[in-house]
This record gives structure tokens, C-alpha cells and sequence, in this order.
């Protein structure tokens, strides 16, 4: 019963879309349908727009109960929902004409703090490429070493020194034309087949999603 | 001297991005195609625009995030300055929710140097969520997923948008991004109804997936990362954060290569050791 | 909301803020460290309230909230208003033991949706004028100027002698340390057999065309890698399918080895920001 | 919006019906065998290999949660590890990202080492769930790899910049490592640093295989068809346009055939 319920819902959104690609749309149901898309769309929008509270309550639950048994790191939990809040507060606040002080403090937390922080949380990246390229990167295999002579061959070719490099060795040919053709040859090919897969693939998942045939964990656990 | 390798690895690794800036050396870039046919494409739409009565707006996808910000922000910066410089009106629009925050904030550092103003030159259509059908909706009805600006402003009282009818008054999708298949949407739905031209930046990540889109024609041209921000930086004129970084990156690239070189020459002298001592 | 104009305290209070967001951040290099663990606590807080905060403003107040005055008020009729709330509250059921599953209905919403537009996405991706099957339809022969030609012509010759180098080499590396003498599989023959026939059929090809060496890789690489995405017993069944999956993985590799060297690119990018803000704006070092 | 072609529709069903099919046929029980999947087989020599050595095993299922097709597929790949496991009698460590996948695991091995008889050797303390954060987790993983110098370790699910952290960390202890990721620019750093990595949509193909749920394996098969159908028509459009450079500006019947095959698209 549950799953049927959910399979009705799923299948009349997907049917909608469905229908509003294969029938035409000059006349008919077809125009209807197409009439009613942008509202059907804003309603979609509206309801995805509804699940960010999920995330926010499930952190409050998990970092409240840290503070309240004091477990350990528990500052850290006070300072993540603190700056949650002031982060939400001073968001919302800058769009009713806040004073000068919020508005200072909102750039202060988002361009200063987070913009600041994501960057180098991210490039701490840089340096393990630089550790792993000396301790992990072996060619143990025929694949293995194709992919690092193609990898060497367009990093060559994306810097400048690249070039004159090539030029110093008398290639005929320069890195950067090595990189591009190498990029909309063959990695091209290779990608357009992974795009391919991937969208048969979704088209196969789509199917077994409309007709209610994909084992759903959260039902089987809650019969 | 082996416990701390990394940590020596580490130090070669920070000294190579630092000393370029320090010794402030510069290089010249090859301009490679897509960079050169996104700057054409941009070219096209100025010229067309000065023959038209309602000029087409430029529509920046915002969908990249701080964490991304290093390579895309020189290339949006140079973009901007290309558009404002062709007088190319351009809306902004995201469904990454920092986005449409962070464009906004390129825009008015690009404007104050430039002397233009929110409203007149651009408009920011803020953050979306559910991209796939969002994007369907607004090619059916712009108004009812677009009702007011990043500002809370009604979308028809913005002076940029008065002429706007909906989105055949597009005449470029810009998109930046740092994740995957947040481009494909826009050709699909589109490019593939409207014949919109559609240009793209992205990440060094994320730039072999979009040889695919280029080389069918479905996108006209594109930037990939801080070399692709460089080279149009360069087409612009106005060098900036991609051009001045592009030592370091000779510099680091070299580094890495160099390593990956050493590691596996001496696996394979260890390895050739080995063999020989064997009976 | 005005543009503010540049305060020097407040100027100086960010940057010392961000220098030392940068620097906790940087600690973990040496160690996970308290510090580092603070501020990544801060990153995350700052993240989800930006997201709550930006997706009300933008989202649900213009498209929701604001839309309860006007039923009924105008043309714009939004009828169902209290419904889409409902439906959206639903989401919320996930936090109950009993009634988890009525949060399934918001999700099989967007999933129903997604999947019925995955039709149309299709279409518009591979099959309109420049779709990426309809653009795949290539020539092996054209005509072209002969000086591309040559060039292009260097280059798959380059790539291909390096991918057979790397192969015999892979032969004499796996003699080494096996002790055995591995024969050449079918992928390498079928690699060497198709240059073998673009090669020898080139005085056949009328006068005036040439080889697409480009188009004539494109093709192979298509149709090899798809062999090897292939994942039923009966369509392995062939040796010609099972030496051109093997071929397609070498391909695939080359493709990765291209996204490995631009990845190497996007991360270094983002240690020359770090050097270009601590060095730049923090020290002034210009 | 403009009509679609007909010939499009027309594909497009075809290539639908050719997945309910399959999927329909799979559900009545038709056997559907895959092909041999090389990361897949290694399962039962790294684990062999760390129980030779004494040294424990590592699981991880990547950074997304409960609801993401790529990590209920490294779940399913998880239970074949943990069952190889059990029979040889080697610790099993899992480390975990997201709170209800934590939940999930934890039930499935307990359940798996009571099937193959052995519930003595379930260890609660061995699943950890370490944390959401990006690299809270990839650096507990590595740091519990180094102190447990495990023997094998298991990266599969979806994962992101994180890949290099664990995957040099196994280089590191001298681990036997099997890698399945359906980021594709992951990939790479995989390939180069793991001894088995399995490429995108192997790891679909492995959890089929090992759940042998009949839906998945039967639209499997649906895709095989579907992505071998767009093969042919591939090689036939090229065909057709490599004759019609041949025959020249003359070839209007060629030109009329190719125009034809996607509605006027493909002129």
C-alpha cells in the first residue's frame, strides 16, 4: 500500500514530463500540458526547496547532544551552531535594509571567514598531488603507464614552459597542440561514450523509478 | 629523514608557488581555440546587438562555490570586463546558493572600476533550486520562476530588464562551474530549442568532460581553469590573478612531473637491482 | 542594500580574520590539530547557514510565501499554496520512526520528475543537429588541405608508436618478473591491423581525399570504449569484442591520463590563490 | 518548444522497450550472466592476501549517504568483502561518512558474520563512523590504515578530492588496494596509485552481479542492447558519410539517407 502510494506520486510527476515531450504541442493536451509547465515546475521548485531544513535539524540534533553531555569536543559544536545562526541571521537581514554593523559583519563571515576557508581546505589538495606523485604513482601496468605519459604530455602542454621546452628538444610539435589534440581526440571520444553510458544508465534507473522497481532501504527497514 | 619525506615534499611544493610571485616573472600564453571562440562568440553577440533595436542580454550562470572561486573568479572577472567594455547588458542567475553571491560581488568590484551601476548594466535573477525543471519552466513562462531580484526588486521594475520578453532575449549562456553536469541542462533544453549560444568556464577538473560538447558544436567555446582565465585575461587586456599566477603553475607542474619522473626511475632501478644481485 | 564603502579598521579586521582562517586551515599539513578542527567546525556552520538563508530569501519566500496574499487576489492564481506546503512539510516525516515513509513522497516528486525529463535530455544531448550521436556520423576520408593533414598525421603516428613502445614495453617489464614469454594479445593486433588498413588503403583512396586520421581515431575510440561498457556474457562472446574492450580501456586510459594532467592544474591553481592572498593582500608583498 | 522528431520517438521507445524487457525477463526469472569483471575477482585474493599476512582489511563507502545509487552499490559490495572475511576469519574495519549508512552496515555485518556462522567475530568497535566532513574523514581513514597497518583496503562508493588521501596512505603500508568510483575524475588518481580500480559503471555491474537483483541485472542487460543499438547507428552514420565524401557532391541519395536516420538532424 505504502509502495504504491509513493509509486502513483512518482509516476504522475514522471508521466507529466513524459507526456509533454512526446505529444505535440500545437494543439490538444499537448498545449495544456505545456501551459501548465512553468507552474508545475515552480510547485517542484518549492518543494526541493523545503528539504534544507532536514540538514539543519539533523546537526542541531547531533551537535546538541554533544554540548549537552559535554563529549568531547563540544566547544567545536558550540562554535559550528553559532556560526550557523549568525551566518542564516545576517544573510536574511541584508535583504530588510540592515544597519551598517550587520551588513560589515555579514561580509566579514562570508567573504573573510567561509570564502576564505573553502579555498584553502581545497588547496591543501596541492600539496598531497605533490607528495602522492612521488610515493603512489607507479606504472605497474600497461594502462597505468599510458595514462601517466598522456597526463605528463598535457601538463606539459597547459604551462608555458612547456613550449619552449618542446621547441628546445625539436619536436614538431608544440605541447599545447599535443594537449588540445589529444583532449578532442581521444579523451573526447572516450568522454562522449562515458556521457552516453551515463545517460543510458539514467535513462534504465528512470525506468525502474517509475514503476516502483528500485529496492528502497527506507521502506524495507520500516515495514 | 623517510617520517618527514612528505613534510620536505610539502616544503618544495610551497616554495615553488611562492618564488615566482617574489621574483615576479611573467609569460606570455598561447591563445588555444576554445579560449579564442569563446572571446569570437562574445565578439558576435556585441556586433549583432548594435544593429538591433532591444539589445539581447548575456545570462551569467553563477554555479560555481568558494571552494572552485581560485580558478573561475579570473575567469569571470575577465568576462566581465569584455562585456561591460562591449556595453553587452547581463543578467546573472544561479542554482549553487553561494553563486549568484559570489558573481554579484565580481560585478560591483568589475563596475566600480568601470563606473557602471546595478539595474542599468546588469540584473542578478538570484538562486534557484531543481535546475533540470527550472530551466523548462523559464523557457515556457521567464516571469513566473523570475519574480523579483537578488534585492527583493519586483524583475519588471529592474531598467535592464524592461524590454525583456523572456528567454529567446538571451543572446549567451555564459556558465561557470565547478561540478559536472551542471552545463549539460542548458544545452540540452537550451541549445538544443532555442539555438542559444552557449560558452563555458570551468575547472582544470572538470575541462576533458566538455571536449565532447565543444567539438559537436553545442557549446561554442570555453575556458578551463587558471590557463584558460589567463589566455582570455590576455584577449581582454587586461591581465590579472590568472596571468599573474601562471609562473607559479610552470613552476609546480614541473615539480610534479619531476616528481612522478624520479619515483618511478627509482622503482625501476631498485627494481633492476634487485634482478641483477638475484642468482 | 547600498555598496558599502571601504572602512580601514573593518578592511584590516577581515583580513587578519582570513589570514588566519587560511593559516588553521594550512596546520593540517603539519597535524590534525585542535585548531584546524575548530575552524573546519566554523566552515561547516557558515556553509548550511548560508544555504538555509539563501534558499528562503531567494526560493521559498518569493515563490511561497509571499504568493498567500494573492489567492485568489489576481490573475497569478496560486491555489495551492497550502497544499505545496503540506507536501513540502512531508519532508519532515523523515525524523519519525513510524511515518518515515510519507517523506518518500516529496522525494518520489523530484525522482518522477527527473526521471520523465531524463526523455527529453536525451534527445537534446545526442540527437538534435549537433547532438553527440548525430555529430559522431563522421567521414573517414575528406578532403582537406594537405598541410593539416600532414600535421595531424604526425601526431596519431606519434601517439600510436608511443602507445606500442609502452605496450611492448608492459610485454618485456611482465617477462622480467614472471619469466614468461607472453604472446601478443588480440587488442594489439587489432590496433596494428587497423593502422595496417588505413595505411595500405591509402593509394586506393580516389584522388583528392585523404585519410581523416582525426575522424578515423574518434571512431575507433567510440566504438572500442563502448565495448568495453558492455557487460553481458553473450555480447563478450566474440574475440574481435573482447580485443577491442581491451583496446577501448587503453583508449579510456589516455582519456584519463588527460583529466589527470588538468586536475593537477585545477589543484595548484588553488595553492597559487593561497600564495597570491597571504603574500598579496595579507603582507602587501606588491 | 518545438515537436521532436519522429524517428527520435521512435528510438527512444525502442531503446525503453529493450530495458522493460530485459527488466521484465530478469523478474521471471530468466538467468542473466555478466561478464567477468577483473576488480571484482580480486576481492578474494586481496583479502587472502592480507590473511596471509595477518593484517587487517579496510571498507569505505565514499562520501555520499544512504540514498545515492553509488553507495548502495559499494553496500553491496561491502557484504561479498565482509562474507570473504568471515570465512578466512580476518578483521574487517569499516570506516563510514553518513550517519545512516553507519546504521545500515552495521546491521549487515552483524547479520552476515551470524549467516556464515561466526558471530563471535563481529566487532561493533570496528565500524566507525567518522564524519561528514570531507576531511574529518578522509583523514581518520588514513590514520586508522597507518595504525592498523591493514593488509587490503577497499575504496568504493562516490569520493572527491579525498581519493589521493587514502589511496597514497595504503601506498604508504604497502596495502593491497581495490578502488570503485563512479567519479570519473577520480578515476585517474585511482588507476595510478591502486592495483584494481573498476571504472565507472563496473561498480553498477559488480553490485548487480552480487545482490543478483533481478531489476538491476535485467536493465543491465536492457543497456547492453541499448548502448550497442546507438553503436551500430554510429558506425552506419559514419559509413554513410565517409560514402558520401566519396561519391561527392553528386550523392543526393546518400545525403537523403543520412538526413533521413534522425529526422533531418544528421544533414
Amino acid at each position: 500500500m505504502r509502495r504504491w502510494v509513493i509509486t502513483f506520486f512518482t509516476f504522475v510527476s514522471g508521466l507529466f514530463y513524459i507526456l509533454e515531450f512526446v505529444l505535440p504541442g500545437q494543439t490538444g493536451t499537448g498545449q495544456a500540458l505545456r501551459a501548465a509547465k512553468p507552474h508545475v515546475g515552480e510547485a517542484i521548485m518549492v518543494i526541493a526547496a523545503f528539504a534544507v531544513g532536514l540538514g539543519v535539524i539533523g546537526v542541531c540534533r547531533h551537535h546538541l547532544r554533544k554540548v549537552m553531555l559535554r563529549q568531547k569536543g563540544w566547544p567545536n559544536s558550540v562554535a559550528l551552531l553559532a556560526s550557523m545562526f549568525a551566518m542564516a541571521t545576517f544573510k536574511i537581514w541584508e535583504k530588510y535594509d540592515p544597519p551598517e554593523v550587520a551588513q560589515r559583519l555579514h561580509d566579514l563571515l562570508f567573504l573573510d571567514m567561509y570564502n576564505q576557508l573553502t579555498v584553502t581546505v581545497f588547496s591543501l589538495l596541492a600539496f598531497y598531488v605533490a607528495s602522492a606523485a612521488y610515493r603512489a604513482f607507479r606504472v605497474r601496468t600497461v594502462e597505468a603507464g599510458l595514462m601517466m605519459v598522456t597526463a605528463i604530455v598535457v601538463m606539459l602542454g597547459q604551462i608555458p614552459l612547456g613550449d619552449r621546452f618542446a621547441a628546445l628538444l625539436r619536436l614538431p610539435w608544440t605541447f599545447t597542440e599535443a594537449r588540445l589534440w589529444i583532449m578532442s581526440v581521444i579523451n573526447m571520444a572516450g568522454q562522449r561514450v562515458i556521457l552516453l553510458g551515463a545517460y543510458v544508465g539514467g535513462l534504465a534507473f528512470g525506468i525502474r523509478v517509475l514503476l516502483g522497481l528500485n529496492k528502497d532501504t527506507l521502506l524495507e527497514k520500516n515495514p | 629523514m623517510r617520517r618527514n619525506q612528505p613534510r620536505w615534499i610539502y616544503l618544495a611544493m610551497g616554495l615553488s608557488v611562492t618564488v615566482p610571485f617574489l621574483a615576479r616573472i611573467s609569460f606570455q600564453m598561447p591563445i588555444s581555440k576554445p579560449v579564442q571562440r569563446t572571446f569570437d562568440q562574445v565578439e558576435t553577440l556585441a556586433r549583432d546587438n548594435r544593429q538591433r533595436d532591444h539589445k539581447k542580454l548575456a545570462l551569467l550562470v553563477a554555479d560555481w562555490e568558494p571552494a572552485t572561486m581560485a580558478e573561475i573568479n579570473p575567469q569571470v572577472i575577465a568576462l566581465l570586463h569584455h562585456f561591460m567594455s562591449r556595453e553587452i547588458p547581463f543578467a546573472i542567475l544561479g542554482f549553487r546558493p553561494t553563486g549568484p553571491s559570489l558573481a554579484q560581488e565580481l560585478a560591483e568590484e568589475v563596475a566600480r572600476q568601470r563606473g557602471e551601476e546595478y539595474g542599468k548594466t546588469w540584473c542578478n535573477w538570484g538562486y534557484k533550486t531543481q535546475m533540470d525543471t527550472t530551466i523548462q519552466s523559464m523557457l515556457s513562462d521567464f516571469y513566473t520562476v523570475v519574480r523579483e531580484d537578488i534585492k527583493g526588486t519586483p524583475i519588471d521594475r529592474v531598467p535592464v530588464m524592461a524590454d525583456f520578453r523572456g528567454m529567446e532575449d538571451v543572446g549567451l549562456v555564459a556558465e561557470f562551474t565547478g561540478s559536472s553536469c551542471l552545463l549539460q541542462p542548458w544545452v540540452e533544453f537550451v541549445h538544443a530549442e532555442l539555438r542559444t549560444p552557449i560558452v563555458h568556464g570551468c575547472t582544470g577538473v572538470m575541462e576533458s568532460p566538455v571536449y565532447p560538447l565543444l567539438s559537436s558544436g553545442q557549446i561554442q567555446g570555453f575556458m578551463g581553469g587558471l590557463s584558460g582565465a589567463a589566455q582570455y585575461e590576455q584577449l581582454v587586456g587586461k591581465p590579472g590573478k590568472g596571468a599573474e599566477g601562471m609562473a607559479a603553475q610552470s613552476l609546480a607542474h614541473l615539480l610534479v612531473i619531476g616528481l612522478i619522473l624520479a619515483a618511478n626511475i627509482k622503482e625501476g632501478a631498485s627494481f633492476l637491482r634487485r634482478r641483477a644481485w638475484r642468482p | 542594500m547600498e555598496t558599502l564603502t571601504a572602512d580601514p579598521v573593518w578592511t584590516r579586521a577581515g583580513l587578519l580574520l582570513g589570514a588566519a582562517c587560511t593559516l588553521a586551515m594550512f596546520s593540517f599539513l603539519w597535524r590534525e590539530n585542535a585548531v584546524y578542527r575548530f575552524f573546519e567546525h566554523i566552515f561547516v556552520g557558515l556553509g548550511m547557514g548560508y544555504t538555509v538563508a539563501i534558499t528562503w530569501t531567494n526560493v521559498l519566500k518569493p515563490h511561497w510565501w509571499d504568493k498567500r496574499i494573492w489567492v485568489g487576489a489576481s490573475e497569478e492564481v496560486f491555489p495551492f499554496w497550502g497544499l505545496l506546503g503540506i507536501v513540502g512539510l512531508l519532508w519532515y516525516f523523515q525524523l519519525s520512526k513510524n511515518r518515515a515513509w510519507l517523506s518518500r513522497i516529496p522525494i518520489g516528486i523530484l525522482m518522477g520528475s527527473g526521471a520523465g525529463l531524463i526523455f527529453r535530455r536525451i534527445y537534446g544531448l545526442f540527437f538534435t543537429r549537433d547532438g553527440q550521436v548525430t555529430q559522431s556520423f563522421l567521414p573517414l576520408l575528406v578532403s582537406v588541405d594537405p598541410a593539416a593533414a600532414v600535421r595531424s598525421w604526425n601526431l596519431a603516428l606519434s601517439v600510436s608508436a608511443a602507445g606500442l613502445l609502452a605496450f611492448y614495453a608492459h610485454l618485456l617489464l611482465r617477462r622480467f618478473r614472471r619469466g614468461t614469454d607472453l604472446p601478443a594479445g588480440i587488442e594489439i593486433r587489432l590496433a596494428g591491423g587497423f593502422l595496417l588498413i588505413l595505411i595500405c588503403s591509402a593509394p586506393l583512396i580516389p584522388r583528392g581525399l585523404v585519410i581523416a586520421w582525426d575522424n578515423s581515431l574518434i571512431v575507433l575510440t567510440l566504438v572500442c570504449v563502448l565495448c568495453y561498457f558492455l557487460f553481458w556474457q553473450e555480447a563478450r562472446r566474440n574475440r574481435l569484442a573482447t580485443g577491442a574492450a581491451t583496446l577501448g580501456k587503453w583508449l579510456l586510459m589516455i582519456s584519463f591520463g588527460a583529466t589527470f594532467g588538468s586536475t593537477v592544474m585545477a589543484r595548484l591553481s588553488l595553492l597559487i590563490n593561497r600564495a597570491q592572498y597571504l603574500l598579496e593582500q595579507c603582507l602587501h608583498l606588491e | 518548444m518545438t515537436d521532436p522528431p519522429i524517428q527520435v520517438l521512435l528510438l527512444l521507445s525502442i531503446l525503453s522497450v529493450f530495458l522493460l524487457v530485459f527488466i521484465f525477463l530478469a523478474r521471471r526469472g530468466v538467468p542473466v550472466r555478466l561478464r567477468r569483471i577483473a576488480g571484482l575477482e580480486s576481492i578474494d585474493e586481496a583479502v587472502g592476501r592480507a590473511t596471509e599476512l595477518g593484517r587487517p582489511v579496510l571498507f569505505t563507502t565514499g562520501l555520499e549517504p544512504l540514498n545515492s545509487v553509488t553507495t548502495l552499490a559499494a553496500i553491496a559490495a561491502l557484504t561479498r568483502v565482509c562474507r570473504v572475511c568471515a570465512k578466512y576469519e580476518t578483521r574487517l574495519i569499516v570506516t563510514l561518512a553518513e550517519a545512516d549508512v553507519y546504521t545500515l552496515v552495521k546491521d549487515a555485518c552483524q547479520q552476515i558474520y551470524a549467516e556464515e556462522g561466526k558471530p563471535e567475530l563481529y566487532r561493533e568497535e570496528d565500524i566507525h563512523f567518522l564524519s561528514t566532513m570531507q576531511f574529518s574523514y578522509a583523514s581518520g581513514t588514513a590514520g586508522i590504515m597507518q595504525r592498523e597497518q591493514v593488509g587490503a583496503a577497499f575504496f568504493f562508493g562516490a569520493f572527491a578530492a579525498e581519493s589521493l588521501i587514502l589511496s597514497e596512505a595504503g601506498n604508504q603500508i604497502g596495502a593491497i588496494q581495490v578502488a570503485a568510483t563512479t567519479s570519473s575524475y577520480q578515476i585517474p588518481f585511482f588507476v595510478a596509485s591502486c592495483d584494481y580500480t573498476l571504472i565507472g559503471e563496473e561498480l553498477f555491474a559488480a553490485s548487480a552481479y552480487l545482490t543478483r537483483d533481478p531489476a538491476q541485472l535485467g536493465s543491465l542487460v536492457g543497456q547492453d542492447l541499448a548502448k550497442f543499438a546507438i553503436l551500430l547507428l554510429v558506425t552506419a552514420g559514419s559509413a554513410l558519410a565517409t560514402l558520401a565524401a566519396v561519391l561527392g557532391p553528386e550523392s543526393h541519395w546518400v545525403k537523403a539517407v543520412l538526413a533521413g536516420l534522425l529526422g533531418g538532424a544528421a544533414s
